[in-house]
């Protein structure tokens, strides 16, 4: 990697801040350095607030980049993302990024699925610009709790050539786990590739999918992470090449590499 | 312009450019923070904990956040002293910096083994031996938290070892200062404090504790009390240097523990909030011995003793 | 309307309406959060500690505030146990709720002729043998951190005393298990932990201890992990019930003592930042287990221990 | 006391915080219970932030109390009153009040000195509306660093019979300390009390003089405050009647029945 794809620390400035649906928002920062770097699956690990009773770095996915801006999607879960929600135009933070190792992109592809469960649409955004700027045509399956949670679906349309979703309360398409999508997708577009994100044992349903279909899968998981960087060892996954790192090796994964049993869902919570 | 400081500081037979030093198992070997500052600019370097044998570590969760700190329960994973020497050493040979490698065992033998592999790598400065690891289950804390094993562990290594000694001792105990001397009489150049305090957290959704491992060790500015007291008595107790550490955010808080007796400090979470802060602490530490008009940064050392008061 | 929960624990002899006290030292004897609340809402009140002799307690500066927690070296100032007889207990008398004495001394004799003197108060319910404050030179914490100090303390008072019996454990302990056990053979009819955590803070400005004593007791949610880690290691090797104590702020902080093992727990620093804060506990618990049908409070008790999951 | 005076909670909101001067700000708080129920020399403790790493609560005096709102003159020092000067209109917060033992106000008084240093002003705005009301002339020595750091100077001009001021800088008035004021003060006006806030060696100096000229004198101490309601046993001052609670039996005290040494400025950093 060159130089400029280094994580460095910057300063950035929010934006924007609006709230997306319930415990949700968007927010967008003005942060050129980590825009003009950052890769589609890779991260950016947030220092929310200073002078907080928390102390750590917060990790998101970035949603979207460009013109110096970056678009990160939140879901309120704890202090950290209360603190971001809170957060108005012309606040400061400052982040390290980018950080991680984000989708592959194996030369050859005609059609790609993404499945996303919930904020598991997070690192989807850059993923299907860029499988659009590659000549990939992409499916999206979004799953979510209610419509009301399927967020960003007009950039989806936008850029996927067909979107499909699932819902808990079948407020939205079908009613159930967003991988119920997945078997008729497969056979009907028979993807090259599947890229999934979400909540862990869905992304456990997806790759064992993806593998009973022979299609080659990549997950990118969500670990507890204290440096972001590579050092604490906080973040690992066990993989069948050892222990990795999430934030460094990771946090996308080939999904037949990921030793699903033992890693798992302990590692967070949701 | 700000006067010149002499930020010197001896450590055993080490002479460091400044008395600041990473705290184990927060900067890897290095490599990773090299993106973000010039590792020349630190007192020294500390390593992760190393094994003879690789370790795996614990099961995850190894880490929860805190009200001012962090539980980890990582559990020294590590590829074994042989790959350490492979990959680490040799890319820390061109950093310049002095090494500390922390050193870790399950048994006496196994410290030792470290250490005499150790000795005859010259990009190593100094070993710390780590007798206060909270994290695994057969030696760490257990050698950390009884005089007699803390000295065997000790004596055993300073046989075979031609560094600089430095023993990180456990605040796990009701009286840190007889472990101190201890350690101190079987010839340890230097002691290191605080590890980390042994802390549990409790996932309230699950009524499960939040580590796999159940307890972990508890670090960051929750903690920067008890290693300030724990750093003052130790220092006033003993002839050889002492290492402070605990929750150093900020050079006022590298003073603290200055002030306390220390003559170095490692700063440790900190650099997970913000990697510059090793370097932030030298800076201000520089700053603020200049703004009073002290010239040289070891005349903070024991600075609010009582015997320095009147 | 939240269904029905059983609030009610026991403590020796002693049974509480709910499982939520003040902790010693925070609380005074209940007149002045009287204004902010009826004190019949607490599971019990615990006064601050009372000595035979009245104290005076330490010098200013005693108190020092540090990420998420604070220092304090009040010294156990207090006018005395006639004096506290005399005008707290009668004032104690009329409020409607369990009286919980702490019991101080600087030897064996002092904590005797506590106890021996609240015996036949009919408004005290049990007394809380402190032998683990860490702010004055004779008594408290000595006796707190040897199992054979402590043991005597305990029999010595346990003859004397006919109240249920509360011993109060220090956390600066190696093994605090050990120091459990032997009180618990003694006739301790309850164990509360933990008191605070010795620390220590230097003022940069002065290079002194910001505290006139030097050192003091670190208190408040910077501690919780170590108390949450305490209470889950005695409350496994006890049969008598643990009351939990140290940074409990609001009421998931209580839940995770409950479900580390502790029968009970106690509200200290979280009660000046808001006076509120014990009566917030009992509710937010009660709506705690109304939420996850959970019909008696005391099943939360041990509910994270590795026995109660599978 | 009646229960209207009796310490409470309130929430509080944040109508208007500007800037004095360097470190110093005003803060105007809409907090009817508290503001009815204060009395001059009282004080407040108020939480600043929630979910910061400081976790007590910081007393202030009250400058200013009427139409539902409090005034808080408040000089940065540290995280909390940091936190404090970027609070913005609409802001909650809350406090606990009224608490403490405030000025006493003899009968038979003709004429009031009043001594301030620096932020020792900020009871005394309270002290001299009340000693007007009670027709007391009242004459203002004011000492700061600086002529800009002479805050509400307007205020005092208008209540106060007379104003004279000192600053260390000679920026305005008298170069030096404001307790120099004092003799030619105490000649000319003679007055029947003497009272006075600042840092405490200062207010030892005027206590001093005070008790040299034969005058009653009060003083206004800081202590270190956990409880703020006389539980805790942080904030004691050795007084000729024992150990007594800055929160409850003070701040205001008796000059004659400190005990100065002993207790002192060790208590307080400034
Ligand atoms: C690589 C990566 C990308 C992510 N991308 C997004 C995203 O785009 N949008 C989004 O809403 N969330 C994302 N998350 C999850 C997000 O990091 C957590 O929701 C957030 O850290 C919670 O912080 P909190 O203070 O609100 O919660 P708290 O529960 O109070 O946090 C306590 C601690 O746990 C950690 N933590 C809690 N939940 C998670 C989690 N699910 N994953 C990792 N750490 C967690 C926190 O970082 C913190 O250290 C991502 C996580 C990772 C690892
Ligand atoms: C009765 C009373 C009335 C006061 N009135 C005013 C006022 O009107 N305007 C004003 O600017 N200040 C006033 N103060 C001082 C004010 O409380 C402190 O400046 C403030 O608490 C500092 O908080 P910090 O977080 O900014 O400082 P930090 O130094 O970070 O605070 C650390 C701890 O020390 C305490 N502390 C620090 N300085 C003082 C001090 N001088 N007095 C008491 N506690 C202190 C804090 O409350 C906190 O607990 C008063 C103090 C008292 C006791
Ligand atoms: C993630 C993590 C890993 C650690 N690993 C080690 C280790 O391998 N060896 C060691 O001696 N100490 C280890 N420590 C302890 C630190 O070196 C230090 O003593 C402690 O964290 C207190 O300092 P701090 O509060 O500045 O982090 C570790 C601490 C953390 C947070
Ligand atoms: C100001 C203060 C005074 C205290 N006084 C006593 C005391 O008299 N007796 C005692 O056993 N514990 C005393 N303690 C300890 C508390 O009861 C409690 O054990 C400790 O503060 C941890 O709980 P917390 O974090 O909720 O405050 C005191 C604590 C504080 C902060
Ligand atoms: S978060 Fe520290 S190694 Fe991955
Ligand atoms: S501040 Fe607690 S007694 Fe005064």
């Amino acid at each position: 990697m060159c130089s400029a794809h280094r994580p460095a620390l910057e300063s950035v400035t929010v934006i924007s801040n609006q709230r997306l649906a319930e415990h949700v928002g968007r927010v967008v920062f003005e942060a050129p350095r980590t825009a003009a770097a950052i890769r589609p699956g890779q991260f950016v690990h947030l220092r929310i607030a200073r002078g907080a009773a928390f102390i750590l770095r917060r990790p998101f996915s970035v949603f979207r980049a460009g013109a110096g801006k970056l678009e990160i999607l939140y879901q309120v879960v704890g202090a950290g993302t209360l603190a971001l929600a809170e957060a108005k135009p012309g606040d400061g933070m400052d982040l390290i990024g980018p950080l991680g190792h984000g989708w592959e992109f194996p030369g050859g592809m005609a059609h790609a699925l993404v499945v996303a469960g919930g904020l598991g649409i997070g690192p989807m955004g850059m993923l299907v610009e860029k499988l659009a700027r590659l000549g990939v045509a992409s499916t999206l399956a979004q799953g979510a709790r209610s419509a009301d949670q399927l967020l960003a679906r007009d950039i989806f349309e936008d850029t996927c050539r067909h979107v499909e979703v699932a819902t808990d309360d079948g407020s939205a398409g079908h009613t159930g786990l967003v991988t119920d999508l997945m078997d008729d997708l497969v056979a009907a577009d028979a993807p090259d590739i599947v890229y999934v994100c979400g909540p862990e044992p869905m992304q456990r349903i997806a790759a064992t999918k993806a593998a009973q279909a022979g299609i080659p899968c990549q997950v990118s998981l969500e670990r507890l992470m204290a440096c972001g960087v590579g050092v604490c060892l906080s973040c690992v996954v066990e993989t069948t090449s050892g222990l990795q790192r999430a934030c460094v090796d990771g946090p996308v994964f080939d999904a037949s590499e990921v030793a699903w049993a033992g890693a798992g869902e302990a590692a967070v919570r949701r | 312009m700000t006067p010149r400081v002499d930020m010197r500081v001896r450590i055993g037979a080490l002479e460091l450019r400044n008395p600041v030093m990473t705290a184990s198992g927060t900067f890897g070997s290095g490599a990773e923070y090299a993106d973000f500052f010039e590792l020349s600019r630190l007192g020294a370097l500390v390593t992760k904990g190393v094994s003879f044998e690789p370790w795996r570590g614990n099961d995850s969760p190894r880490m929860a956040e805190t009200p001012s700190g962090m539980l980890n329960s990582i559990g020294l994973q590590n590829p074994g002293v042989e790959a350490f020497c492979a990959k680490d050493l040799v890319w820390l040979a061109d950093a310049d910096v002095p090494v500390i490698v922390n050193v870790v065992g399950h048994s006496v033998d196994q410290y030792v083994a470290v250490a005499e592999r150790l000795d005859s790598e010259p990009v190593v400065s100094a070993v710390e031996v780590n007798i206060s690891c909270p994290n695994v289950d057969a030696g760490g804390i257990a050698f950390g938290t009884s005089c007699n094993a803390a000295a065997d562990a000790v004596r055993a290594v300073r046989a075979v070892t031609t560094k600089t000694l430095i023993v990180k001792l456990s605040p796990n105990v009701t009286n840190v200062t007889e472990i101190a001397r201890a350690v101190e009489a079987e010839g340890a150049d230097a002691l290191s404090l605080i590890n980390t305090l042994l802390g549990m957290k409790i996932d309230t959704s699950s009524l499960r504790p939040t580590l796999a491992r159940g307890t972990g060790g508890l670090s960051g500015p929750a903690i920067r009390p008890v290693g300030v007291r724990m750093v003052w008595e130790v220092a006033r107790s003993v002839q050889v240097p002492v290492i402070g550490m605990g929750g150093i955010m900020v050079a006022e808080d590298a003073v603290e523990y200055l002030a306390a007796g220390a003559t170095a400090v490692a700063v440790g979470t900190a650099t997970f909030v913000d990697p510059m802060s090793a370097v932030s602490v030298i800076d201000g530490l520089q700053q603020f011995c200049a703004v009073r008009g002290i010239d040289r940064v070891a005349d903070l050392t024991g600075a609010a003793w009582p015997e320095r008061t009147s």
